[in-house]
């Protein structure tokens, strides 16, 4: 792998950067993979990337059926942090926040994680009440946050109408300072670039139409290039996992809904931190490049249009000028949608599945993006040794039959 | 200075009517009529900004929604900034105070420039991906450096004046555009008497007509425009929207028009009518039965090297400053084409009496009428041509043209420098597309034209496109095409419409274009100078070569990895010749490349155009009981719940919450007190079905309830998790009274609908909500009686009116309802009137309770009373994990009940019988005087090192005034078999609270006070 | 009768106060602009009663004819009978408005028409919301700023009453003569409605009538 | 914003007026106590979710108030036919219709 440098930049420039090499291979599938990966976007590179690096599995193949990251690593936004309620999800976005913590270096790739501290807004007191518990747990998981008063917060938010005008007055935030953005492109593109350099296999163009099984185990995918075989299949296509799953033979616990953002023109840096609010259902943040990115709730209804109902950006852009009357007169640029798989306890299914040897990872919701190393992490493992790694474990599908779900909906109602 | 590069005549401005206005703090003059780009041409300013990465200088190029540079800042008081107007499209007011949004310390002067230069090498695209990681330490420091150079305009600081509203519009056809296409196709359509829309982005209708030099009916066109538009107003179905651009296309032909109704009046809209304010925008949400496109085309600018400096402008663009504005950016002229049409600028250049260097043409024999007029009037055509690079710093000095060969990429000849001032370049023009591909429709590719036009898509729209944006583009099939698109639009919604008369339009020979994307340069592109394809973001052609060499070989990947179209423009002016050096790199053809995903929206909208008058005082509603203004009055304190408003406590003077809670808490116990408990949802259920309908969804049983009696009951989900509770009351055989929690009501309502509708439509029941017929105040304390005795004539005798009965009376004089129920422990009485007449009873009530002290008192309060007896609160001390057992509330389950009940099944799964579930117990901190908060962790062992093993959490506590210590409740891990143990919770600040596991019953536990 | 619990609920004697009376319309009487173009009057007070039951039942539709006078109206249409009228809510649901304290008399005289077999259920909701009347020029425009149903005469004509969104809530439009419109408003919104009307009519000039 | 013919009143609405309430035609188990925990469990939780014609239940929340179904493609967001509750789809993904979506729709 051509190395990447500030000096590698400069030697570069004295060439006219005619010298770069390609990113990664486009190879022709092999016939046959210890392990086939069905989705080129974050979690599934760099579930890749972890099988070979890690684990030693480098007879790896990604098929991906459009372009690697265009699902919803190439439309969300952005926010990254671990201040997850129950001990069974903080330990696995902990443990994503550990690897996005040394993430460009470990794949020489620059993913911008800029933790610069992510709040959520209280306006009720329930909403303090449900904040302390999450701060509490989080504190005793070894997990940075805190719980500011409504003064704090005013403090520490410039331009935030922490009145009493407001029609829910803000009463304080928590907040996580190791929280924060990373850029995601970057991070499908690394991952890929780290993963076609240890030696896995990205195809992309090519759409798993199929699985083909043997003895009620998976033995390849039948794709539009035709056959690949393969030892073990993960699946990482949030948005539609359940189309796969239907090709697979079985139903999941998991309906697909569009989720919007948007963001405005560039103006430049005036809010310096992702700011979310469930009560006035709404989120922010500002890229790099100027741009603020927001975006709020789920629409109603299944939907795999990657497109959702106007109604909600208005909601959600009534919610920002209500939270920042401010940018009352700056302008939206773009609007988008993804498909995001949601989970009846807003929690993601890692998971073995009534197929042998065809391994499910979805249901991530809203919140997929911020998981993306360790959902790689530990689904790679999982895929190596044909044994869920501890922390996926509590994620099963067997959870909606025992009943022993993992209720993150009080802690995250509004999407992010 | 004065307006150096003004016309003497021409233009559809008002020379009678100057006005003054800033930039950059210099001080000029233009005229009404003008948008902000033409009244700085007219002044000869050729640095309108710096480069969004390079910070080069860069100049007005286009005269519309395209125009990439031109991206200002403008107001004069702080709390009327907008950030990046487009001057191409902001109509010029008196006293406008515009700037550019980047270069320091002037965009004349700027230092980034220096940086640029230097540095520019170093940022080819995505060069921050390959750097800014060592150490890994420093990146939040390089990202404030990197976040410093961010953005164009800034926002305001202070909060914005004006306000923004919608309309909700319905038509039988909306034209999008108002040049010749739309304004015949909303001629052809209003007249059938069919409700019609016309919306178009620009100050006045007319679009291309307003400034071409054809004629129709042999006279200038825009005296068909003004006739035509005479008509229209005439017609009351029509409607007229200029200052309105669609902007976005969603689904079931439901579209968005952004109205800018005082933007061309000045920074703020001013008041209007009735001395009311105006809104400063409006949004028309539009249902529409067809939609006609009429949005027009785009120039495409020619990519040769330098194609940035100041003094390179669309040749439609000079066209419109001239014709238009009477504004000549320039006096020597070189015309880059390899199109006929923009050979109409040359003419129109002559006309203005201005000098036109030389027209370069692509194409090796060009013939068209056009081009033989400007031949005949004896400018220098270089056919086979092109102008390759650019010489010049802050405005254009000369331009080299030579020979090409546009397939092989060659330049073919040394070529020539041409002292010029400005450059005018074709390319071709590409329909917008935009709206037409806003629900995933793919545009498609014509070769004969060089463009994409819009699909047939999907379907999902529909949508009849006429004109440009249909690849029509001579004047003549223009209209006809609008006017076919409009009778047809008519004929599909129901209308009978007929076609206008065509007016008459000049004979001409027009020829194709050829495909030049890339102008090519002796040197490889990499080698090249810059040759711009996406101005705002700096995107080359070398940037894009780059980014296919590195692998991006998606569309997408390459609009993201380089930028292209990521702009305030949105490619408008790049994309297509960016896709097209992609496709070229990579040896494929443009359809084969295709075009990113179109999003709305089309040009940018302001938030709080978006966010209408749903925001401050109307961000949602404010629900209030009868006796609110009575609240208010006396000082209340108010707690959001849901939508209402509830008074949380009453202080007195000096009081804080805790003081006045504790007083009204006393007050309870020892005498008596008034809540409002109005808000509670209440639903009255009739039919002979209707017990048989509670055994099912209330998880106790329901069979044996006596008419007068209450009950309480407890609703869990399917899953077996509770979700509401309530006291229901049995008002006669057939019929009940329902209620819910507050936060409850609209969502058990819908649920009992819903099992009524779906599962059990044989049961015989209606529901209808009565929350806000019924008001209701609670009197609760030991004088409750007492006090209600007063003013009732109900008989209160204990025996006659025992707890969990109702009874019918007169309350104040006010037919009531009182049932005897109790959430405070306390005797108590809940007195139900209709609602018009509460405030008077509650007024009557507190006037014969002076001589109890009777205490009104708030949710704070009632919260506390309830605990200290043990009763929950869904929503407080559950969550959506907590079956009626967690809660040790067995004996709210009907376990023998014959109907397997909404949520028996669920609550005896695997994971619900496990006994060390986390269960609700009460908790009495060892030092009486801390309160444990709401929302703390427990713990057993306090000494554990992190991660600690967590087992439950407090869901309530307070300190009691009537009892003189803290409490609390809490769920902990099989609580109910651990009373008498002990739990630790470990806080922020480094302290431990301990605390014993105890009944969550603190007070009364025999319940002997409220059954008195 | 028995079945159910009836009761009179409003005093006589007593004035009560509608769910408006906070905003003190009576003293804006007269102080609106002039050449105002939306008129509001609160029709308060009066008796406002559900009515469930299956329209396809000869007996019940029978019975409510007997005792009002109208027949049921059908899907999103409004009858009168003098200061009576009744609305289609859904197909077993009708909302029906009569004279202040007329509402009890009315629920009995319904309830002696449809017997003791029939399945049906009648609810006084008087206390519960109340009728704001709009009536002027410029009406229509200011329904247009606040709800996305189509309210232009072709597709909302006089006699037509729908519910549906309106501002951030619901109620339901009632389209009484050429220029006059009702919306039946829920008592603990009716601040909220009360604000938007103020601010959508503000442009077009508002007058409050007694 | 999606535009919905309301069986019960007869005309099309706009999607602020509805709810979306989930997949259509699941009908609660007539013996709760007779399934397995995996049953109840695929009863409550588990989806059809498809990429393509869905019936689902809506709830005309803030007109009649009734609930009725929809056939609905999820892609193209065309919805092909409403119907009451109780009441069986005329348009399926298996079954041969006169009607057609106009289209599959497209994602990116």
């Amino acid at each position: 792998m051509q190395r990447y440098s500030g000096f590698g930049l400069f030697k570069h420039s004295l060439s006219h950067h005619e010298n770069w090499q390609r990113m990664w291979r486009n190879p022709t599938p092999k016939p046959v993979y210890d392990v086939v990966i069905v989705g080129g976007g974050g979690h599934g590179l760099a579930t890749a990337y972890y099988l070979a690096k890690e684990f030693g599995v480098k007879n790896v193949a990604v098929v991906e059926k459009g372009w690697l990251g265009g699902g919803n690593t190439a439309r969300n936004t952005t926010i990254v942090r671990s201040n997850y309620l129950w001990d069974e999800s903080a330990q696995l976005y902990e443990h994503a926040m550990k690897l996005w913590e040394g993430l460009s270096q470990d794949i020489n790739y620059n993913v911008m994680y800029s933790p610069r501290g992510v709040y959520n807004l209280c306006h009720t007191l329930q909403d303090m009440r449900d904040s302390e518990r999450r701060v509490s747990a989080n504190r005793l998981n070894g997990i940075d946050g805190e719980l500011l008063n409504a003064e704090q917060v005013a403090a520490e938010i410039p331009y935030l109408d922490c009145s009493k005008n407001t029609r829910y007055p803000i009463m304080g935030a928590t907040v996580q300072r190791r929280g924060g953005v990373a850029r995601h492109d970057a991070v499908a593109w690394g991952y890929a670039r780290a993963a076609d350099a240890a030696g896995v296999d990205l195809i992309q163009q090519t759409e798993v139409i199929g699985f083909r099984k043997q003895d009620g185990a998976v033995i390849g995918v039948e794709t539009t290039r035709g056959f690949i075989g393969a030892k073990r299949v993960g699946v990482v296509t949030a948005g539609n996992s359940g189309h796969m799953a239907k090709l697979a033979g079985f139903r999941l616990p998991i309906e697909s809904h569009p989720l919007q953002a948007l963001v405005s023109e560039p103006i430049k840096p005036i809010i310096d931190s992702v700011i979310m609010s469930n009560a006035v259902h709404g989120y922010i943040s500002q890229s790099d490049k100027g741009d603020l990115v927001i975006g709020a709730g789920i629409d109603g209804y299944n939907g795999y249009g990657q497109r959702g109902s106007y109604p909600t950006i208005e909601h959600t852009l009534q919610a920002i000028v209500e939270m920042f009357p401010i940018l009352s007169r700056v302008r939206m640029n773009r609007q988008w949608g993804g498909i995001v798989d949601t989970s009846p306890d807003a929690c993601p299914v890692i998971s073995k599945t009534p197929v042998k040897n065809l391994f499910f990872n979805c249901g991530w919701g809203t919140g997929g993006f911020k998981a993306t190393p360790g959902s790689g992490h530990v689904f790679a493992a999982s895929l190596a040794t044909g044994e869920m790694h501890p922390l996926a474990k509590p994620f099963a599908l067997e959870r909606f039959h025992t009943g022993a779900l993992i209720d993150e909906h009080g802690a995250a109602a509004v999407a992010h | 200075m004065s307006q150096v590069n003004r016309l003497s005549r021409g233009g559809r401005i008002d020379r009678s009517q100057p006005l003054t206005f800033t930039f950059n703090g210099e001080t000029y003059q233009g005229y009404a009529g003008d948008t902000l780009a033409a009244a700085l041409l007219a002044n000869g300013v050729d640095v309108i900004g710096r480069s969004f990465k390079y910070s080069r200088p860069r100049g007005i190029v286009a005269a519309g929604a395209e125009e990439p540079n031109a991206v200002l800042q403008i107001g004069s008081r702080e709390e009327t900034q907008i950030p990046n107007v487009r001057a191409t499209q902001q109509a010029l007011y008196s006293g406008l105070v515009a700037a550019s949004t980047n270069g320091w310390p002037s965009v004349n002067n700027d230092l980034m420039g220096i940086l640029g230069k230097v540095g520019g090498k170093m940022m080819p695209p995505g060069f921050y991906y390959k750097t800014f990681m060592y150490p890994s330490s420093l990146w939040m420091t390089y990202e404030k450096y990197i976040r410093k150079a961010a953005g164009l305009g800034r926002a305001p600081l202070e909060n914005d004046p004006d306000i923004y509203d919608h309309i909700n519009q319905h038509c039988d056809v909306l034209v999008i555009g108002a040049g010749p296409a739309g304004l015949a196709a909303a001629l052809a359509a209003g007249r059938s008497g069919a409700r019609v829309i016309l919306a178009d982005e620009q100050e006045e209708f007319g679009g291309s007509l307003l400034d071409t030099r054809e004629t129709l009916d042999g006279k200038p066109a825009a005296e068909w425009v003004a006739k035509v538009v005479a008509e229209l107003k005439t017609l009351p179905e029509v409607t007229l929207l200029p200052r309105a651009t669609v902007n976005g296309y969603h689904d079931h032909n439901f579209l968005t028009i952004h109205e800018r109704r005082t933007d061309h009046l000045g920074e703020t809209a001013p008041l209007g009518a009735f001395s009311a304010p105006q809104a400063r925008h409006r949004v028309h949400r539009v249902r529409a039965g067809r939609v006609v496109l009429a949005a027009g085309a785009h120039e495409r600018p020619l990519v040769y090297a330098n194609n940035d400096v100041p003094g390179n402008m669309l040749a439609g663009a000079v066209s419109t400053y001239v014709r238009r504005y009477g504004v000549a950016p320039g006096k020597k002229l070189v015309l880059a084409t390899n199109n006929d049409y923009a050979y109409r600028t040359a003419l129109d250049w002559l006309d203005a009496g201005l000098q036109v260097v030389a027209v370069a043409d692509a194409r090796s024999n060009p013939r068209g009428s056009w081009v033989e007029e400007v031949r005949s009037r004896g400018v220098r055509v270089l056919t086979g041509s092109s102008v390759i690079d650019v010489r010049g710093g802050k405005r254009v000095e000369a331009a080299r043209v030579a020979a090409i060969d546009p397939v092989a990429m060659k330049v073919t000849s040394p070529g020539e420098w041409l002292d010029c001032d400005l450059v005018a370049s074709s390319g071709g023009y590409s329909p917008v597309v935009h709206l037409a591909s806003h629900l995933g429709g793919r545009p498609e590719w014509r070769e004969d034209i060089l463009a994409f036009v819009p699909g047939e898509g999907n379907g999902l729209q529909k949508r009849i496109d006429a004109g440009a944006v249909n690849g029509v583009f001579k004047l003549g099939d223009v209209i006809a095409n609008g006017f076919e698109a409009g009778v047809k639009a008519a004929a599909e919604t129901g209308f009978k419409a007929t076609a206008g008369d065509l007016p008459r339009t000049e004979k001409r020979v027009e020829e194709a274009a050829i495909a030049l994307f890339q102008v090519p340069h002796e040197k490889p592109t990499a080698r090249a100078p810059k040759q711009f394809v996406d101005l705002q973001n700096d995107v080359t052609a070398a940037g894009i070569e780059l980014a296919t060499r590195e692998g991006f070989e998606s569309v997408e990947h390459v609009k993201r990895y380089t930028a292209l179209g990521f702009g305030t423009d949105q490619g408008k002016l790049g994309n297509i010749n960016g896709l097209a050096i992609a496709a070229r790199s990579m040896g494929i053809s443009i359809p084969q490349m295709g075009t990113t995903m179109f999003r709305p929206n089309y040009t940018p909208v302001t938030f709080g155009a978006v966010a209408g008058r749903h925001c401050g005082h109307l961000f949602e509603p404010k629900r209030y009981t009868a006796m609110q203004a009575w609240h208010v009055a006396n000082g209340a304190e108010f707690e959001d719940v849901g939508q209402w408003k509830r008074p949380w406590y009453f202080p007195k003077k000096g009081e804080d919450l805790h003081a006045a809670v504790a007083r009204e808490c006393l007050a309870v116990r020892n005498s008596v007190g008034i809540l409002d408990a109005s808000t509670l949802g209440k639903i009255d259920i009739q039919g002979p079905d209707a017990r048989e309908f509670l055994n099912r969804v209330y998880t106790n049983a329901w069979t044996k309830l006596d008419v007068g009696k209450a009950r309480y009951g407890l609703m869990c989900k399917e899953d077996g998790m509770v979700f509401d509770d309530g006291v229901t009351a049995c008002l006669a055989d057939n019929h009940f009274l329902m209620t819910t929690t507050t936060g409850g009501a609209a969502r058990v309502l819908q649920w009992l609908e819903l099992y009524h509708q779906t599962e059990w439509p044989e049961l015989k029941v209606y529901f209808t909500s009565v929350t806000d017929h019924w008001a209701t105040m609670t009197l609760s304390g030991p004088n409750s009686r007492k006090l209600l005795a007063e003013v009732t004539d109900i008989d209160l005798d204990k025996d006659g009116f025992p707890f969990m009965t109702w009874k019918e009376g007169n309350v104040a004089g006010v037919p009531a309802r009182v049932f005897r129920i109790s959430f405070t422990g306390e005797l108590s009485y809940e007195v139900n009137v209709q609602a018009d007449y509460a405030l008077g009873v509650w007024e009557k009530l507190i006037e014969a309770g002076k001589k109890y002290d009777l205490t009104p008192y708030g949710t704070e309060t009632m919260h506390v009373l309830r605990a200290e007896k043990g009763f929950i609160i869904v929503g407080q001390d559950t969550d959506a994990s907590v079956t009626p057992d967690d809660l040790n509330m067995g004996w709210c389950v009907g376990r023998t009940k014959p109907f397997s009940w909404i949520g028996w099944r669920g609550m005896n799964r695997e994971d619900c019988l496990r006994e060390d579930r986390k269960q609700l117990v009460g908790l009495k901190p060892i030092d009486p005087l801390k309160v444990l908060p709401e929302g703390a962790q427990l713990v057993f062992d306090p000494k554990q090192s992190i991660p600690m093993t967590m087992v439950g959490h407090v869901t309530s506590s307070y300190m009691s005034a009537t009892m003189g210590h803290s409490f609390a409740m809490a769920v902990v891990k099989g609580g109910l078999k651990r009373m008498g143990e002990r739990v630790f919770a470990p806080l922020a600040d480094g302290s431990v609270i301990e605390a014993e596991i105890v009944s969550s019953v603190f007070y009364d536990p025999k319940g002997e006070r409220q059954n008195v | 009768m028995t079945a159910v619990n009836v009761y009179k609920q409003r005093p006589d004697k007593i004035e009560g106060q509608s769910p408006l009376h906070h905003a003190g319309l009576a003293e804006l009487v007269g102080k609106g602009k002039s050449g105002a173009g939306v008129h509001l009057r609160e029709k308060k007070l009066l008796g406002h009663l559900t009515l469930r039951g299956d329209a396809k039942d000869p007996a019940f539709a029978g019975g409510v004819h007997k005792a009002l006078g109208v027949e049921l109206p059908v899907a999103l249409t409004l009858v009168a009978n003098g200061s009576l009228s009744l609305q289609w809510l859904a197909p077993d649901e009708w909302l029906l408005i009569v004279p202040r304290g007329e509402e009890f008399a009315t629920e009995k005289r319904l309830r002696e028409a449809l017997g003791n077999e029939l399945h049906y259920a009648v609810v006084n909701v008087s206390g519960g919301q109340t009728l704001l009347e709009l009536s002027g020029p410029k009406v229509r425009e200011m329904l247009m700023k606040s709800t996305s149903y189509d309210v232009h005469p072709s597709n909302f004509p006089v006699g037509k009453a729908v519910g549906t969104h309106f501002a951030k809530t619901q109620l339901v439009i009632r389209h009484t003569a050429e220029e006059t419109w009702e919306l039946v408003v829920r008592r603990s919104f009716a601040d909220y409605i009360w604000l938007w009307l103020q601010d959508a009519s503000a442009e077009f000039g508002l007058a409050i009538e007694a | 914003m999606l535009h919905i013919f309301c069986p019960h009143c007869g005309e099309l609405r706009s999607e602020e007026e509805f709810h979306a309430a989930g997949q259509a035609h699941i009908a609660r188990p007539l013996d709760p106590n007779a399934c397995t925990d995996e049953e109840w469990g695929d009863y409550l939780f588990f989806r059809d979710n498809p990429r393509g014609l869905h019936h689902e239940l809506w709830l005309h929340a803030a007109g009649c108030r009734k609930y009725f179904n929809a056939t609905r493609h999820t892609i193209s967001y065309e919805i092909l036919e409403t119907y009451k509750i109780g009441e069986k789809p005329s348009v399926t993904e298996a079954g041969g219709s006169e009607k057609k979506p106009v289209a599959k729709g497209v994602t990116a």
